[in-house]
């Protein structure tokens, strides 16, 4: 039979027949590993020693200073090794791998950042790796597939769809259904059908353990609130993990784009136009028009632009347990430029929706409150989009000298 | 009512023939005008697809078919009337083909109704196992109407057991693992799995992705009782046009 | 009276008058800080709020099962906040600066690294914050410009001499020379006049104090060497310093550009082409003609283009206690390419001269023995001059597209 | 010899001119030029400056002086020759200025040796501090060179008479804090410097850096012995050419 879950009226294992034992296969492993009793310690082990875990706990003093409201905590994914809490997935899927014993690992990927984790677990732990990026953000994300084909994987580009993240996902399941005997599919966020939410879910946990246990030793109490940006749901689930038995409120930020209205954003939860439907393999919340095809998403920050979002946070939506804000374009990058300034830290874009939510609400809250952000990558991955969203002049000019530098030797 | 006709159908002819179009590509007219084509060829049943935005168990060809129909506005409405109009018109039975999502926003009441009224005889969903497919089974088995079901080269005995359990009308057996379109090689090792899925079933086996020509069908005789040809006449289409869709289908049998 | 320090012949402080004050303001704080029970407490702390600290030490597997040598181990600096071991040096001077009451910071740079981790430090600490960088270097490293001065610093392109990271360091101290009332000098690396060797080395030593714990924890031994690239000396003064009094043999790795007979090259200590000479305030080997006048250097890694080096490691020379080596240009790509490949890790390419180096060494040694490479920094920093070092067409390609399109906005 | 030159000419003006050119710069026959213009005009003493690749106490207009002269092939040999050229041509005392590294690579006694073999009267290497000189000021005063030693703002009135106790010929005093080269505003603070520097020093005064005009000489009057004319000389003739020097110099007393 084929194991499946529900989180409310969310999740599920909508899969072509050819997939069933595959997925059935990856569910007992799973749920071997998680009732290992060492597994987890070797887990953790593994990422003490190989990434940087636990990751640290910053007081943002200056911000703090600087709203005049809570004391703000930032939990610092970024200085994962790849730059993001990705790696932490990434890492615990690669020994799943490891005790399944299969030799290949495909990935999807939108702005590169999962790809460039997944291409480094396969190489850590000696795999083959083809990644599935849109051919669109295979020409904008020129940076991260340098790197996947430095560590050795293979990037193919997706022509088909709207040729960005979703239609990666397609293109790495039809690739699944034909090489499932030896190769993992790495599922990059909290999505598709189980046991992906719980076993993503169960990776990025790790972070609200660390949180967790580190404000309690830093504060000895607990934040009012925690932020955390909502692409398909990995680090904020995370993160919040850490606080499900707290009274502590749990925000998760959407990427508004160019606002609710504009039908140029991301917010599957956060606005009104996220609709019940089932396509990737499970049930959730989708942007899609009335006869159920997915639309179009928009953020200035490639990893929340994706149609689908977990199953897992999407029942919590409508328990009411996590509350949803959406972060516009241009709040997020005024969000980066003053987190930059005040602490010399560089968010990843998506990263900086959760400091702009947390930016908006933080004057109208007391000193003697605490709130923890989860910075869940580094921006300075991002420097092209970055360039681009400030329209920096000096970048622009330089990237032309570059090519005309270029150019000359293409022509020599 | 599709099972009896199966069988009629079985009764006279060694292989049946079942082909797969993706509606509004080219055009719904064209759409019209191949399915035409394709009965006078002599097809036994065909398969209609519902483009939908992620078909993730399609492969190349026909994804970007589903790609195409909603570039130029395909919507669910407009293809249940094609397909109301190809039922009323053509006397073989005509099965809708699509993802779960497109039944599931339409509603499954309403979806299963409109199949009915349109004078449908079933659906291939291939993204909703029976695990998930509980109720949309039942509503279908209810209305009358078979929900096609699928094995794959990696069902389980016991799985087959299962799923024959609650499908009806035919099985559609995937050749191979993949998705649509990919080589499939017609050995001895397809007639093995093809014995081990009428071992596992009451209905008829339909056999499905990669079959190209006549010597693939050959293959398939005494094996499976339908062949589906689905990437192959697309490509046909594509290459030389809608007339040439009738002599390829003729040319298979 | 001005402190003063030599290490063995090397050293010194030679300093023109109107900074001597200066100087002995900032031994004197200096001398207060280390003396200071709670300092080093402090500091450490800061470094595993702000900063990854303790940095991992990673089991290099593939690497140790593929030279079938000795047991690989990599210290893991380029997990530190901004990418390498350059924060250890400059939040350790930030916390020197607001014990000092100044409010300003000054820096050289020459690929960049440093300039970004002291405008990172003036960021958190609330410091003005300006960066000298060689004009060349601006143009060439565009990339850690921008976030330079989204960080809130200015950088001063320098247009004297040949325009690189020396140049650099003589306008910083220009700048110095005038504003030493508010404003200390940030120098990247263990060079320049008494204190500033000293110092930075105390600051880098907790890389070989983590380090040797962490081997000891790890293995119940010792390293047999430990390498580490050499630039200024500092992340080698680092991790060496943990090892003094123990049997490892301590192994500073040198750039050798296009190698030693090229005229080509970085090598101060391993070539026979450095000389003691006194400049920029200190006496140590220096890359310079019979008259005294610094020639031009070169090394694909910017960082360890620099023609002087720590009066430390040219005693440590002398004495035999460190040797030294030098890695070609060639071979630092190759060991570049096989970390990554082999372990998913992306040295700089500062670092991965050590690696070099080590790869050269590991097949001759035995798998009961242990060896320890210090990854100084990441290399993901570095695209612009990896993607040219292996004259990446693709990236290329992707440039002059972007190029294209900057073009065209800015026309219209 | 320097100090009884200094004694005399101060007997007769109020204030001595000393100028600074960089050795090679834009030429070495035009630095021969340059003296010659300068000695005519009346300067009373010279530093010359072996250009220097580091050179980390000057501003942007002598730095650029050493690296162009470097750039055109300027060699420490070829730099003492055009001192000793100088000295023996002319009539007034000539200082050597650079910085240390010069001298180090040259070897303290052969440098030494030369200078006095080339008829100089002392050096300034501003980048030596008494504390790091002693064998430098040893080796000069046993030779009869007067090792210039320096005053700055911020240096305190012990550390004067330390610095006091090991110079000759003359104390150079920075005007402010910086580089050679920049803006210097002469104030009543500029006069309580000066006093605290005559305070604490046997010698002679020199003042520098950002000497500019006559008003500027004119309230140093009094307060220094020698003026200091560097970049202000450079940018005349850079602006001007060699022939405006004169003028500029016969214009400052
Ligand atoms: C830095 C960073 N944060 C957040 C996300 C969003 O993913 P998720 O919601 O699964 O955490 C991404 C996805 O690429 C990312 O790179
Ligand atoms: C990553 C990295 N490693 C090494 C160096 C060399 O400096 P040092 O020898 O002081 O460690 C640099 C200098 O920029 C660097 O960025």
């Amino acid at each position: 039979m084929l194991e499946t879950r529900y989180y409310g009226e969310f999740g599920g294992a909508y899969l072509p027949e050819i997939l069933v034992s595959t997925f059935e296969e990856l569910a007992a492993a799973f749920r071997d590993a998680r009732n290992d009793a060492g597994f987890w310690e070797q887990y953790k082990n593994m990422m003490s020693t190989y990434s940087c875990r636990p990751t640290p706990l910053t007081y943002a003093e200056n911000l703090s200073a600087y709203f005049g409201g809570p004391q703000i905590y930032i939990k610092r994914e970024d200085l994962n090794h790849t730059g993001a809490h990705k790696a932490n997935n990434v890492m615990g899927q690669g020994m799943l791998v490891k005790r399944m014993g299969k030799r290949r690992v495909i990935a999807e990927t939108g702005a590169g950042q999962h790809g460039v984790a997944t291409a480094t677990m396969a190489a850590k732990f000696g795999l083959d790796c083809a990644i599935y990026m849109g051919e669109l953000d295979v020409a904008r994300q020129r940076p991260n597939v340098f790197w996947m084909e430095r560590l050795g994987a293979t990037v193919i580009p997706v022509k088909d769809g709207s040729r960005t993240l979703k239609d990666a996902i397609n293109a790495a399941m039809r690739d699944w259904a034909a090489n499932m005997d030896d190769t993992h599919y790495v599922l990059g966020t909290a999505c598709g059908a189980h046991p992906y939410p719980e076993m993503v879910a169960y990776f990025q946990s790790i972070i609200g353990q660390e949180a967790r246990r580190q404000i309690l030793h830093r504060e000895g109490r607990l934040p009012a609130r925690v932020y955390a940006c909502v692409g398909g749901g990995s680090n904020a689930l995370g993160i919040f993990s850490g606080f499900y038995d707290d009274p502590t409120e749990l925000v998760g930020v959407e990427a508004g784009g160019e606002g609710l209205d504009s039908g140029q954003h991301a917010s599957r939860l956060a606005s009104a136009e996220g609709t019940p439907g089932i396509a990737q393999g499970y049930k959730t919340y989708f942007l899609q028009n009335k006869d159920g095809q997915m639309q179009e998403t928009h953020s200035v920050a490639a990893g929340l632009d994706y149609v689908g979002v977990s199953p897992i946070l999407a029942a919590m939506r409508d328990d009411g347990r996590i509350r949803f804000e959406a972060a516009m374009d241009r709040e997020v990058l005024d969000a980066f430029t003053l987190t930059m300034e005040k602490e010399g830290l560089i968010p990843a874009l998506e990263s900086a929706h959760a400091f702009a939510q947390a930016f908006k609400e933080a004057p109208d809250m007391i000193p003697d409150e605490i709130i923890l952000i989860n910075q869940s990558g580094r921006g300075d991955k991002d420097i092209f989009t970055v360039a681009d969203a400030f329209s920096d002049r000096q970048w622009s000019r330089f990237i032309i000298t570059k090519a005309e530098e270029y150019g000359a030797k293409l022509v020599s | 009512m599709l099972n009896s006709y199966l069988e009629n159908k079985l009764a006279e002819k060694e292989i049946l023939l079942m082909t797969h179009i993706v509606l509004g590509y080219p055009s719904f007219d064209d759409s019209l005008r191949i399915i035409e084509t394709m009965v006078e060829a002599g097809v036994d049943l065909m398969e209609l697809q519902i483009p939908f935005s992620e078909p993730t168990a399609d492969g190349p060809v026909i994804a970007r078919a589903n790609q195409r129909s909603l570039e130029d506005g395909a919507t669910v409405a407009a293809c249940l009337n094609l397909a109301e109009n190809a039922a009323r018109t053509f006397d073989i039975p005509f099965l809708l083909m699509g993802y779960y999502n497109i039944l599931y926003q339409y509603g499954l009441g309403q979806f299963v109704a409109a199949m009915k009224g349109n004078g449908l005889q079933g659906a291939i969903f291939p993204d909703i196992p029976p695990e998930e497919g509980q109720e949309y089974l039942e509503t279908m088995q209810e209305n009358g109407l078979a929900p096609i079901m699928i094995f794959s080269p990696t069902t389980s005995a016991e799985r087959m057991r299962y799923i024959d359990s609650v499908a009806a009308g035919f099985i559609y057996c995937v050749a191979r693992k993949g998705v649509t379109g990919a080589e499939t090689s017609f050995t001895h090792e397809l007639g093995d799995y093809l014995k081990k899925c009428r071992e596992n079933t009451r209905l008829p086996l339909a056999l499905g992705f990669g079959i190209k020509e006549r010597s693939d069908i050959e293959f398939l005789k005494g094996k499976a009782d339908i062949a589906v040809i689905g990437s192959q006449a697309m490509r046909v289409m594509e290459k030389d046009g809608i007339e040439a869709v009738g002599g390829f289908i003729r040319g298979l049998r």
